[in-house]
């Protein structure tokens, strides 16, 4: 059950990969521009051997799980004030709505200057761009908790508070569980985004811009973004992993929705 | 023990209202045992909601104990009519028993205790272990009966808590209802559309009219106890009664269907 | 890293031996790497940390977040910084000035254009807008009788993207700078149609070392010591055969291509009077409303 | 968002009890003003005093940037409705991007979203390309775009489209597995197939869950908007924004975030507004009035 | 119109390895009404859902109308006994009725007047307007109801059809399920867990053992028709039957509860 969606995974990657091949190689896309897939893929191959680029890859990694993980506590609180303190909650929301479209880029010299060092900045753009997915699934989640459920709860005398940890929650969770996935990506993409454009003392983006110091190395760059894509493939599966763990009642229950 | 005074409830407002309960008074006294029967639709659900204080009624008062109903009074179960989806997907059946022991300061092995007895009281010795979902719709309404019996609550509300299960069972869990009153001391308002049963289990039938509804029958229901599935229902007492509830039902009844 | 450690290296006191340098991996910075190459900074008791930018203007907050104690950047951020009031610093070093074929415009083999009079309406790829890459060009404008807007007429590429974009045709020109101007000659053969380091720009000023005031004040010996160390490496990087030799190591790019690359002037001393051109330039051009008076901004080495 | 999630069930009674006085209406109206706008007052004022303390240069105090915003876009004539030719050029520029690609982006994500959540299979071949494209810094891929799309508007929709595509997908994905199976059953034996089940069945079913991805999507568009013209444009809110950012213009900057955060929160009201129609259904289902 | 072989369906695998049915047999002719009578959790649902196409059965084989059942059968109806669940919240009371009559070629007034029909008679003359969960318990099961029989199925399967609903409206729907057979020629499986009502409503009645369920008892039910609420229950004949089935239930019962 399991190798058969790794072979089909393989096998469905493969194909996108001749496809992009066969669509350079034809030139339907500009094939002076960026190098077949075969070659960064080499590209790739070979930056997996240089130490410096690991190294790299483990400051960015290190940033994007503190940042992730403390993305999914702020969110779950806030998600939980918000859903659940009334009058908090509306001019709250108010406040959440504005701050969520501004661009972390827009904020990157704000972040540098509030925060020391260049781990520090970064955590904080990923905390502020990959709170909002789970945050908002969160809040639709919540809203989405069967009602005679939550009834039930109340109806043996239970406040609301334990409606909300005991059912609301645990009933959500699947929900904000797939906003962290979405969250996840996002967070990657700030933190190599923000290596790219400010620079640092360490980091994948920070290898890619002294990588790109001779020009002409557009394979090493998307290399840089292949080695992104398989950070985010890897960590996908880790959390669909436990998710799958977590919430088995729920995907039980649902595993015969997609024939 | 319970007070129902002038109960009125509307359903949303505007052109789309809908009265449910008019100016309904009722009144259910300590250990009883209430049987309500009524027609579809006449607004049971909606008195045993606003008993336990998940809706506002529009109008009108209820007191429970003495206190009036705002949020959920004290110590009360109540077994839903929507049975399935008031079990939580993500507990096992003996966690969902047990959850509400937690208000009872009892720690984890006594609550699995509690709840594994419960749940063989109703005849699904195996079951804790598995999530609702796994269980037949009689089975899981099994469930929600266990969980309340587990709770030994001072007033219990059962909303058609034995509508998914076969004959014998049903029987069975009639008893079990009657049995635990006798040695708990609870207050049990049941909601029923046989009538058979009401009778049966019930120290008192009220008979509640098409909606709005209003009480247009009370009957007081003298059977020697305890009773027994056999000797009570052939008891010419029983046979009356039922006859008597049967025709005040009927009386209530829209025209009919066709 | 706030210890203040007792080295006595020219004598004084150095208040903060650690110093982190902002830093970008170009041709201009190779002094910078030379110093740290040839222990010019251990000599003054330095030791100093290098980080990479993306570019001149994160620099500024970084220097003012105390990220960094001083940073290479270019002068139109600095002056434009200090100017609007986002950052009291002072210039610490020259770095950089631009010499024939550092900074040119450059469009693809067939393109049209072949006078800096074509690139009127045009689009022009520039690594960082409101900044000396646009002043250099509108400057070149000017001189040919016509303005170009700084924002309509320009657009942002990093320099590694630049010889895709004048492939694709995504810009009209470029304005790369080196090692990307040469690369990008040799392999799309691109060719340049103006060379900025000329006419009113020719060896014009590009980039400096800067620090905050603050930092200059309480780090008289430290900056001191700085100052000495980075002359001496300016004065090394006179020699082309040493910056040819610097640059592979700290860049990707390979010894034989930097054989052939152009190499701006790495001036010896921190001239106000020159470095003056750049602010009355961007006076002119709008980038600044009101004169800069370069002088309160230096913090020449006492010492020489 | 002005949708109450109360752990209180929903109190039918509230609402249809008339204002019986006018002074009792406006009383009212100003009593939910306040109860919705307390907190922004509060912080607006916090900001204000904080700013107005520390005196950094890159926190300008609120009433300066407000003052810029006015200068910049709103000192128009009236027959632009205040609206400045810069307002005009910025906002139609970056608005006509963020809604072509924002709505590409649905579309697409949800036509895919619902095929590989009713395919085991087609999700088994694709799903994990997915998961290595989302995770793909736009950044990296500048060379990409510079080589498939022209310079502005295609490459910038490009750009909005591959960054906002991902939520409303995954939430797609997530909200087409898990709609309720009976509701399949029920269509699968009255022989409720193909399309009808897709747009009768599985969309609305799954709507509460896109929905809440096409919202979180729509925030999204808007950075990504910003990020599109942070390369490779000219005009628009994001190359203003870069451009003051570069020539320390930080007032103007922060005009630039405050219009970011206006344009957000009006166009998540307008979002909000017509899910609470479309939704009606699920809302009042749920007891979430 | 049926053929059911050999039957066996088990939940789950290894340890958690449930088997609901085990080597079932039976067959229904064309336009006849089955009744299935059997304890709670015994497999009544699961039979019914492998009829429908909507679990794979783990062994064995069924047939409808001479062709093996893979996926649904065609022109089908199924109510099921989760009600609530099955009814299409987003959608009106008339729009859910309607719903599968799409599949009909008819144009939307005449969808809309056919399912208007089907709801008065189930006795819901003014409910199309409204959404299900405005609804009552009762009112949403004979929602579920009016779809099945608005649709018109050659094959309709009915699991507790009439469990939430007063008794009154029971007998009006019973007799409604035998008008609607007789002139539509429909074929019925009816599961239920009323002894009177299998005999009442069914041409045969076949009684289930607990799970892993068989076959333990096949009644074909000989009165006279059209049956009518009064005489027909008090027929003999009805009489003994009910009595034969009570038996045969509680024949295969487990060990009583308590
Ligand atoms: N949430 C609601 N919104 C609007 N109307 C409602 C709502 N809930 C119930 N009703 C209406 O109120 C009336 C009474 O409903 P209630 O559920 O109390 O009936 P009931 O007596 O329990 O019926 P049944 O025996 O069928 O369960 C019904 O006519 C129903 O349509
Ligand atoms: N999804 C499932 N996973 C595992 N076991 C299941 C599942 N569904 C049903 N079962 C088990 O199969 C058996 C038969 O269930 P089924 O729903 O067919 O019973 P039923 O005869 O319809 O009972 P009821 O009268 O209570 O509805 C039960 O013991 C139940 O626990
Ligand atoms: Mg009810
Ligand atoms: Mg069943």
């Amino acid at each position: 059950m399991n190798r058969t969606r790794v072979i089909r995974g393989v096998i469905g990657a493969c194909a996108v990969l001749a496809l992009a091949e066969v669509v350079i190689r034809l030139g339907i896309i500009d094939s002076e521009v960026i190098p077949p897939i075969s070659v960064v893929l080499l590209r790739s191959v070979t930056l997996a051997g240089d130490p410096v680029f690991l190294a790299g890859v483990a400051d960015t990694v290190l940033a994007w799980l503190v940042g992730l993980a403390l993305a999914v506590v702020v969110a779950v609180v806030v998600g939980v004030v918000l859903g659940s303190v009334p009058w908090l909650s509306t001019p709250s929301r108010i406040v959440v709505e504005f701050l969520r479209p501004i661009p972390s880029v827009a904020l990157i010299p704000l972040a540098i200057l509030l925060f020391g060092s260049d781990t520090e900045m970064k955590i904080s753009l990923i905390l502020y761009a990959a709170s909002w997915p789970i945050l908002l699934n969160m809040l639709y989640a919540l809203q989405d908790v069967d009602p005679v459920a939550k009834d039930a709860m109340r109806s043996f005398g239970f406040g609301p508070l334990a409606v909300l940890w005991r059912v609301s929650l645990p009933s959500a969770a699947p929900f904000v569980a797939t906003g962290v996935r979405v969250a996840a990506g996002i967070g990657l993409v700030v933190v190599v985004s923000a290596e790219l454009l400010s620079g640092g003392t360490g980091g994948l983006g920070v290898f890619l811009i002294n990588a790109g110091s001779s020009g002409g190395n557009t394979d090493v760059m998307l290399a840089g973004a292949v080695w992104a894509g398989v950070l985010g493939l890897i960590v996908n599966a880790l959390l669909v992993r436990v998710e799958r763990g977590a919430f088995r009642w729920h995907f039980a229950r649902t595993e015969r929705t997609a024939r | 023990m319970l007070e129902i005074a002038n109960l009125t409830h509307t359903y949303g407002s505007g052109e789309k209202a809908h009265r449910a309960i008019d100016g309904l008074e009722l009144s259910v006294a300590e250990g009883e045992l209430l049987c309500i029967v009524g027609p579809s639709g006449c607004g049971k659900s909606t008195l045993l909601r606003s008993i336990a204080g998940l809706i506002k009624p529009t109008g009108g008062k209820i007191e429970v104990g003495g206190v009036t109903v705002r949020q959920t009074p004290d110590n009360l179960a109540v077994v839903f009519q929507d049975y399935s989806r008031s079990l939580f997907p993500w507990m096992s059946v003996a966690d969902n028993v047990a959850m509400p022991l937690r208000r009872r300061n009892m720690d984890r092995t006594q609550r699995m205790k509690v709840a594994q007895e419960a749940l063989e009281q109703v005849g699904l010795p195996s079951a804790s272990g598995k999530y609702p979902f796994e269980l037949s719709g009689g089975m899981q309404q099994r469930v929600a009966i266990a969980r309340a019996l587990a709770y030994r609550p001072a007033l219990m509300l059962m909303d058609e808590p034995f509508g998914s299960v076969d004959a014998q069972t049903r029987e069975d869990l009639e008893d079990l209802v009657l049995q635990v009153r006798r040695s708990h001391q609870m207050t049990i308002v049941l909601i029923t559309h046989d009538i058979d049963e009401s009778v049966y289990v019930g120290d008192r039938v009220v008979v509640l009219s098409k909606a709005p509804s209003r009480v247009v029958g009370d009957l007081r229901v003298d059977l020697p106890g305890p009773r027994n599935q056999i000797s009570t229902r052939e008891n010419p007492e029983f046979v009356r009664l039922r006859a008597e509830v049967g025709r005040l039902v009927r009386g209530v009844q829209p025209a009919p269907v066709l | 890293e706030e210890t203040t450690t007792k080295a006595s290296a020219g004598g004084s006191t150095l208040e903060k031996t650690t110093i982190n340098i902002g830093t970008i991996p170009v041709v201009d910075t190779a002094p910078l790497q030379i110093a740290v190459e040839k222990g010019l900074f251990k000599a003054e008791g330095l030791d100093v940390k290098l980080t990479t930018l993306a570019g001149g203007a994160e620099a500024i907050p970084k220097l003012k977040g105390g990220d960094l104690d001083v940073s290479f950047g270019n002068y139109v951020s600095f002056f434009s910084a200090a100017a609007k009031g986002a950052l009291d610093l002072k210039i610490v070093s020259d770095g950089f000035q631009s010499a024939p074929k550092t900074h040119t415009i450059m469009v693809a083999k067939d393109s049209p254009i072949q006078t800096v009079a074509d690139l009127k309406g045009k689009t022009i790829a520039v690594n960082t807008k409101r900044n000396i890459s646009t002043l250099l060009i509108r400057v070149a404008a000017k001189a040919n009788n016509f303005d170009l807007d700084e924002d309509k007429n320009f657009v942002e590429f990093p320099f590694p993207e630049m010889e895709g974009v004048l492939k694709a045709g995504t810009a009209d020109a470029i304005q790369p700078v080196e090692p990307f101007g040469t690369f990008i000659g040799q392999n799309i053969g691109a060719r340049v149609v103006w060379d900025t380091s000329q006419g009113p720009t020719a060896d014009f000023p590009i980039a400096g070392y800067a620090a905050t005031s603050e930092f200059v004040k309480a780090n008289p010996n430290t900056v001191a010591a700085f100052q000495r160390a980075m002359t001496k490496a300016m004065e090394l990087a006179a020699d082309r055969a040493t910056v040819v030799a610097i640059i592979p190591k700290y860049t990707t790019i390979k010894p034989e291509a930097a054989a052939s690359l152009a190499i701006g002037g790495f001036p010896t001393t921190l001239n106000a009077t020159r470095l003056q051109r750049v602010a009355d330039t961007m006076h002119e051009y709008g980038l600044l409303t009101e004169t800069l008076n370069v002088q309160d901004l230096i913090a020449a080495p006492s010492g020489k | 968002m002005s949708r109450v999630e109360t752990a209180k069930p929903p109190v039918p009674g509230r609402q249809d009890r008339p204002a019986s006085r006018a002074g009792t209406a406006a009383r009212g109206f100003l009593m939910g003003a306040v109860s919705r706008f307390w907190l922004v007052i509060v912080l607006i004022a916090a900001w204000e005093v904080a700013t107005r303390i520390i005196q950094e240069s890159y926190f300008p105090p609120p009433s300066e940037i407000v003052v810029t915003m006015y200068e910049l876009w709103f000192s128009g004539p009236a027959s632009q409705l205040f609206l400045t030719q810069d307002a005009l050029d910025d906002f139609g520029h970056s608005l006509y991007n963020l809604f072509g690609g924002w709505i590409l982006a649905c579309v697409a994500g949800v036509a895919i979203g619902v095929a590989l959540g009713l395919s085991r299979k087609l999700a088994d071949y694709i799903e994990p390309m997915i998961h290595f494209g989302r995770a793909v810094p736009p950044p990296t891929l500048i060379s990409f775009y510079i080589a498939a799309f022209q310079l502005g508007t295609p490459m910038q929709v490009a750009t909005i489209v591959s960054g906002v595509i991902w939520p409303v997908l995954l939430n797609t994905i997530d909200g087409v597995r898990t709609v309720e199976q009976l509701h399949l059953d029920s269509a699968e034996v009255f022989g409720v197939r193909g399309a009808r089940r897709l747009f009768w069945v599985v969309i609305p079913g799954a709507a509460p869950k896109i929905v809440a991805g096409l919202r979180i999507s729509l925030g999204l568009a808007l950075i990504l908007m910003i990020l599109s013209e942070l390369i490779g444009s000219t005009v628009g809110i994001g190359s203003l924004l870069i451009g003051a950012q570069r020539s320390f213009e930080l007032t103007e900057m922060w005009a630039g975030i405050v219009i970011l955060g206006v344009l957000g929160y009006l166009l998540n009201a307008v979002f909000v507004a017509v899910e609470k129609r479309a939704l009606r259904w699920h809302l009042s289902a749920r007891g979430v009035t």
